[in-house]
């Protein structure tokens, strides 16, 4: 009965055909019904977080399918490493994930140092951790920010972003330069030291951090609008989790206990007692608390840290210029702000890579989109996408 | 030829040398002012200087204290900031976005990616600067330039729109 | 689970599996997790065994790279236990270069395979059978060529006028 | 609480040193107080502005009776002149508090807002808004149906200007329109509006407009009855419609020190006030029931293909309602107009409104930008499974509690 009378504009499914045969659109979705209606939340919508497009198969307001479509921001970043220097394609790792450029850079070095076989200066090592966990920190903070605005609350992405993230790109500014892309970490070490007075103001940055944190609690975390929007919403279970191939942040707020700070601890991470946030049921409140009691853990790092940070040579012995790593391969991966950060490389003796792929955990994270957001309302769409919480440089690399 | 820019309320008087001098009435005046003192970029990032023009937004760099307003939707917005590469992919939805602002709209490129594809100039999937697509009015030069330069270029753009009353005198006196 | 252990039980089910060691005698490989050898016909019949019967429930990464001196493509999965994330392994195959290069696809096992095939289809042009959604996802569907391979030659389109696009050579790199 | 931004790193500029903050404040509240105190001061000497309107009134009469002329003039002017005042009023009223909600919402968010604009604190930002708007080019989208997208912004401003007839800007005399069913009259028409949303969601011709006409519809609609059933209290007690005697019976005071404000009666007054404001900042589509023009879903929901003047005018509507649903608020639980203490009643009374109204205002202010955004199936089941029982339970028990009052 549903085509009984065919729709101006030809039927329903060659209307839905013309929208979806967009430049590269795939056609996952099953066929079309009358009653339903498709909506394109266009690459420039204000909360894709960046240049995302998920077009989505509407009945009413509840969602019964969703295909995202990436590549708008796709730049061949792994193309471009062929025709980069060891040294020079630090900077574009900055660019690959510009929320927390100094974890892409470390994991760049770490699985360069595999192949170099180098020691790397005890001083650096500490440098590395600090860098890491405060650019951890300044990630989660904007993910504060931006979760708020998406549920509707502008309040927190002022206090989050604009105000403790201003204080750490400070203290960032102050160390290497830079406020968002640092090439901060060299292969063998960093590029340069603390500044004198800095490591009083981390510790007064820290304690400042851990009072916020009790702030964000009362204006948002445990607002019963915020829960009424997020609790229970979008659960991704623990097999489904696994199975995507989804780490991180997101993994552990379905229950598996997954840190590789903790499991497979890199550089000096076995030195600092911290326990992972782990949640059970996987919503997005959950992945929003896994991430909030990650500052708290990250504060608790810090504060270790800088305590125990040794005096020392800050680079180890390798090559300023024309570095030839030998032939061979070599994957190293570390927790990223936003899951499991690999990088794989294939070097051929030569001054560039053979060949460099990033495991990209927002890449990975983002295929569970189709499966969640299918039952819900507009509105969680744009609840969950925020909670899994993607960057889209690191998605289309 | 430089132009001599005098103002001198209610009407400024141009001198441009080898022409009669334009005078300009109050109601160009109150009609530059009023364009100059609300400018509603788009809120439309794409990379690594959308978090900067964000943090322009923040609470730090507060571009709100020259009447800037960020607007979700093309139709409210007069002033696009391209902030981040320009893929090829995304070029066309760049100019339909631009084409759907009503009539007195600016574009700001900013970042060496969006001037002229900055650290990607040589990818196989990166338009070489958004000025191949749509016309530019002022580019932000850093990668990622800092909140400053992005509140200095809107400053930069209110001189310009001061002077596009005066600018289009002179078309049709020139 | 060390070494050796896992190599055996691989090698119980699959005999002509055997662990790669390179001819070159400088090689250097930066991790000491077992890297296997496998047939590229028999890809999805070792993971589904690695996923039932040894727990490597995740896979964390696959990606392709392209030899072109010695004419081959070689697929790299890496699978891990997410239940202790120590216990790796590295499973590669080669592909020959010319014609269509296929290997069976392991999404239905691993859901995370299927956007990461889908890449490396869309980078490599390596087809992967029995995929659910066999469409390329960051490149739009007319792109010429597949831009990872090394023999790839850029077509200028209509963004790309006149620039020189090819990637230029870092001088003395040979 | 945490401290100030630059606690961890210094000052940001010079101006933010502790010791140059705190001599900013005083300065600042001396030159808050230096602008409102005369002010106040001001009108307590201009007195009640009806009494010169009537004197001026029965001068025009004389006149025009001495130049032997129709008697109907004066009753045009006792028409005219208070409509058109509250027009212009209705219309600048906008205007500032457009610019008031940027600065609060700025201090709430430890930024500064407008400041550049018209030199002292942006004063005139909201003036160069306008005029920029009046400038833009107008676009209709293609394939929209032209007539519905033009007319939808006048179906939802022209109630808006309308319903502020009846309310009584001060005592009950400055009421433009003394009409007796004024309340009815207020709630009525306010309800038309929402079909201007409904017109603005279909005639764009756009997905995200028709979602968020659709919501608006549903929203305005399905609040209207708990604010409907939670002003029947009020009506009861005051026994009649019209705002001037639901005013006038708040005169006077309990005990001595509490003013008999409908918000002071025992129960039923603050379960019918916060019933009341809930409903209002729906009907007025605010955060947190902002569903229709939700920023982050919809883009800008059912104006989104609005540009120039039409979005302006739909701008102007909401904070319309906005003072609207503040004045009702003040003149139906505030006692609008009367003093708090009879003692304070040399300021005169539209001072004491406007200031109610305002307070009420900053409320609504307040509300948006502090709270999240309920989702669109939640709001509905808000309003009918919890607003709605319990505007009902209040009416019942002002009723058993205005018999207790009365046979006592």
């Amino acid at each position: 009965m549903t085509a009984a009378f065919p729709s101006p504009a030809g039927t329903v499914n060659e209307r839905a055909d013309s929208l979806l045969s967009g430049p590269s659109f795939e056609t996952k979705m099953e066929r079309i019904s009358d009653h339903e209606m498709l909506l394109n939340m266009g690459p420039q919508h204000p909360s894709t977080h960046g240049v995302l497009r998920v077009v989505l198969k509407l009945d009413g307001e509840t969602v019964t399918g969703a295909v995202p479509d990436l590549g708008y921001l796709h730049r061949g970043v792994e193309k471009l490493a062929e025709n980069r220097t060891f040294g020079q394609f630090i900077i574009l790792t900055d660019r690959d994930d510009y929320l927390c450029a100094m974890l892409n850079n470390w994991a760049y070095c770490l699985s360069i140092e595999k192949l170099l076989k180098v020691e790397i200066p005890q001083r650096a090592e500490y440098l590395r951790v600090i860098a890491g966990e405060m650019n951890r920190i300044a990630s989660h903070l904007l993910f504060i920010g931006t979760f708020g605005i998406d549920i509707g609350a502008f309040t927190p992405f002022l206090y989050a972003f604009g105000r403790e993230r201003e204080m750490i790109l400070d203290l960032f500014e102050q160390l290497c330069g830079a406020r968002i892309t640092y090439n901060y970490v060299r292969i063998g070490g960093v590029s340069n030291d603390l500044p004198e007075g800095w490591v009083e103001k981390a510790k007064k940055f820290v304690a400042h951090m851990q009072a916020c944190l009790k702030e964000y609690d009362d204006l948002l975390s445990y607002n019963p609008i915020f829960m009424d929007r997020t609790k229970g919403i979008g659960v991704l279970p623990k097999e489904k989790a696994i199975a995507y191939g989804v780490s991180g942040p997101n993994l552990r707020a379905s229950g598996v206990p997954l840190d590789l700070r903790k499991d497979a601890p890199y550089g000096i991470y076995s030195k600092f007692q911290f326990s992972p946030a782990v949640r059970q049921n996987g919503d997005c409140w959950d992945r929003y608390m896994v991430r909030r009691d990650e500052i708290a853990e990250s504060c608790k790092i810090l504060e270790q840290a800088l305590d125990g940070i040794v005096a020392g040579e800050i680079m180890g012995k390798v090559p300023k210029v024309n570095l030839r790593p030998p032939v061979g391969e070599a994957y190293a991966q570390l927790e990223g702000a936003r899951g499991l950060l690999g990088v794989y490389i294939v070097s051929d003796g030569g001054l560039s890579p053979y060949r460099l792929h990033l495991r990209a955990p927002s890449y990975i994270n983002l295929a569970t989109l189709q499966e969640i957001l299918v039952g819900w309302k507009v509105a969680d769409v744009v609840a969950i996408l925020g909670s899994i919480d993607i960057v889209l440089g690191e998605v289309d690399r | 030829m430089g132009i001599i820019q005098e103002k001198v309320l209610p009407a400024t008087i141009y001198k441009v040398p080898g022409m009669a001098d334009i005078s300009m009435t109050t109601v160009d005046f109150f009609i530059d002012w009023a364009r100059k003192s609300s400018i509603w970029p788009l809120t439309f990032g794409l990379a690594c200087c959308a978090i900067e023009m964000m943090a322009a937004y923040g609470t730090r760099f507060d571009v709100n204290r020259l009447g800037v307003i960020p607007r979700p939707s093309p139709r409210q917005a007069d002033l696009m900031i391209i902030a981040g590469t320009v893929t090829k992919k995304m070029a066309p939805a760049i100019e339909k976005l631009y084409n759907q602002m009503p009539d007195p709209r600016f574009v700001i490129s900013m970042g060496a990616c969006a001037n002229c594809g900055g650290p990607y100039y040589d990818s196989y999937s990166v338009v070489k600067g958004v000025d191949r697509i749509i016309p530019v009015d002022l580019y932000i030069p850093g990668c990622p330039p800092r909140p400053e330069a992005l509140l200095n270029a809107i400053l930069a753009l209110q001189n310009k729109i001061d002077a596009t009353s005066a600018a289009r005198r002179l078309a049709k006196a020139g | 689970m060390d070494k050796i252990t896992l190599l055996e039980q691989v090698r119980a089910q699959f005999p002509d599996v055997m662990e790669v060691v390179s001819p070159d005698p400088k090689f250097v490989r930066g991790n000491d997790e077992l890297q296997v050898k496998v047939p590229s016909s028999s890809v999805s019949d070792i993971a589904s065994f690695l996923k039932k019967t040894l727990k490597f429930d995740f896979l964390n990464f696959m990606t392709a790279v392209d030899y072109v001196k010695e004419n081959r493509f070689e697929l790299v999965y890496h699978f891990m236990s997410s239940s202790e994330p120590v216990t790796q392994i590295f499973v590669k195959t080669d592909l020959p270069r010319e014609g269509e290069p296929s290997v069976p696809s392991i999404a239905p096992l691993y859901a995370s395979a299927d956007w990461q095939e889908r890449e490396t289809y869309d980078l490599f042009g390596i087809r992967f059978d029995g995929h659910p959604n066999h469409k390329r996802i960051l490149l739009w569907e007319g792109y010429p060529g597949w831009p990872l391979r090394k023999d790839y030659v850029h077509v200028q389109d209509k963004y790309d006028n006149g620039s020189e696009i090819g990637l230029p050579k870092i001088p003395g790199v040979k | 609480m945490a401290l100030g931004p630059w606690t961890v790193t210094g000052p940001w500029v010079p101006s933010q040193t502790s010791d140059a903050l705190r001599r900013r404040y005083t300065r600042s509240i001396i030159v808050l107080a230096a602008i409102l105190l005369p002010l106040l001061g001001l009108t307590i000497l201009v007195g009640e502005p009806d009494t010169y309107f009537h004197a001026a009134l029965n001068f025009i009469n004389t006149f025009v009776a001495s130049k032997g002329g129709p008697a109907w003039i004066g009753q045009a002017v006792l028409i005219i002149v208070p409509c058109s005042v509250v027009l212009t009023l209705i219309q600048v009223l906008p205007v500032f508090l457009v610019w008031w909600e940027m600065k609060i919402a700025a201090h709430i968010q430890v930024r500064l807002g407008p400041m550049r604009v018209g030199r002292f604190h942006g004063v005139l930002q909201t003036i160069a808004d306008g005029i920029k708007l009046l400038l833009k080019e107008d676009l209709v989208p293609e394939g929209a149906d032209k007539i519905v997208h033009f007319i939808a912004p006048l179906v939802a401003v022209a109630p808006a200007l309308v319903c502020f007839a009846p309310i009584p800007l001060g005592h009950a005399g400055l009421a433009p329109v003394k009409l007796d069913v004024g309340l009815l009259f207020v709630l009525g028409v306010s309800g038309l509006s929402v079909i201007g949303l409904l017109m603005a969601g279909w005639g764009s011709n756009n997905k995200y407009s028709m979602l968020g006409g659709l919501r608006a519809a549903a929203q305005v609609v399905s609040y209207e009855i708990p604010r409907v059933i939670a002003l029947l209290p009020v009506v009861m007690w005051a026994g009649s419609l019209s705002l001037g005697q639901i005013m006038d019976k708040q005169a006077g005071l309990w005990a001595g020190f509490l003013p008999k404000w409908f918000i002071f009666y025992p129960v039923v007054g603050q379960i019918s006030f916060i019933i009341f404001l809930i409903s209002s900042v729906a009907e007025t589509n605010r955060t947190p029931f902002d569903i229709a023009e939700a920023e982050s879903e919809l883009t800008s929901g059912f104006h989104t293909e609005y540009s120039g003047m039409k979005w302006a005018m739909f701008f102007m509507a909401e904070y319309a309602y906005m003072f609207l649903a503040c004045a009702l608020g003040a003149v139906l639980f505030l006692g609008g107009g009367g003093a708090l203490h009879p003692k304070l009643s040399f300021i005169p009374s539209y001072v004491w409104f406007f200031g109610k109204t305002f307070f009420l205002a900053f409320l609504f202010i307040l509300f948006r930008w502090s709270y999240p955004r309920l989702r669109v199936d939640r709001l509905m089941e808000f309003c009918w499974k919890f607003l709605l029982p319990w505007s009902l339970a209040n009416v019942a028990l002002a009723g058993f509690l205005f018999l207790m009052m009365r046979s006592r």
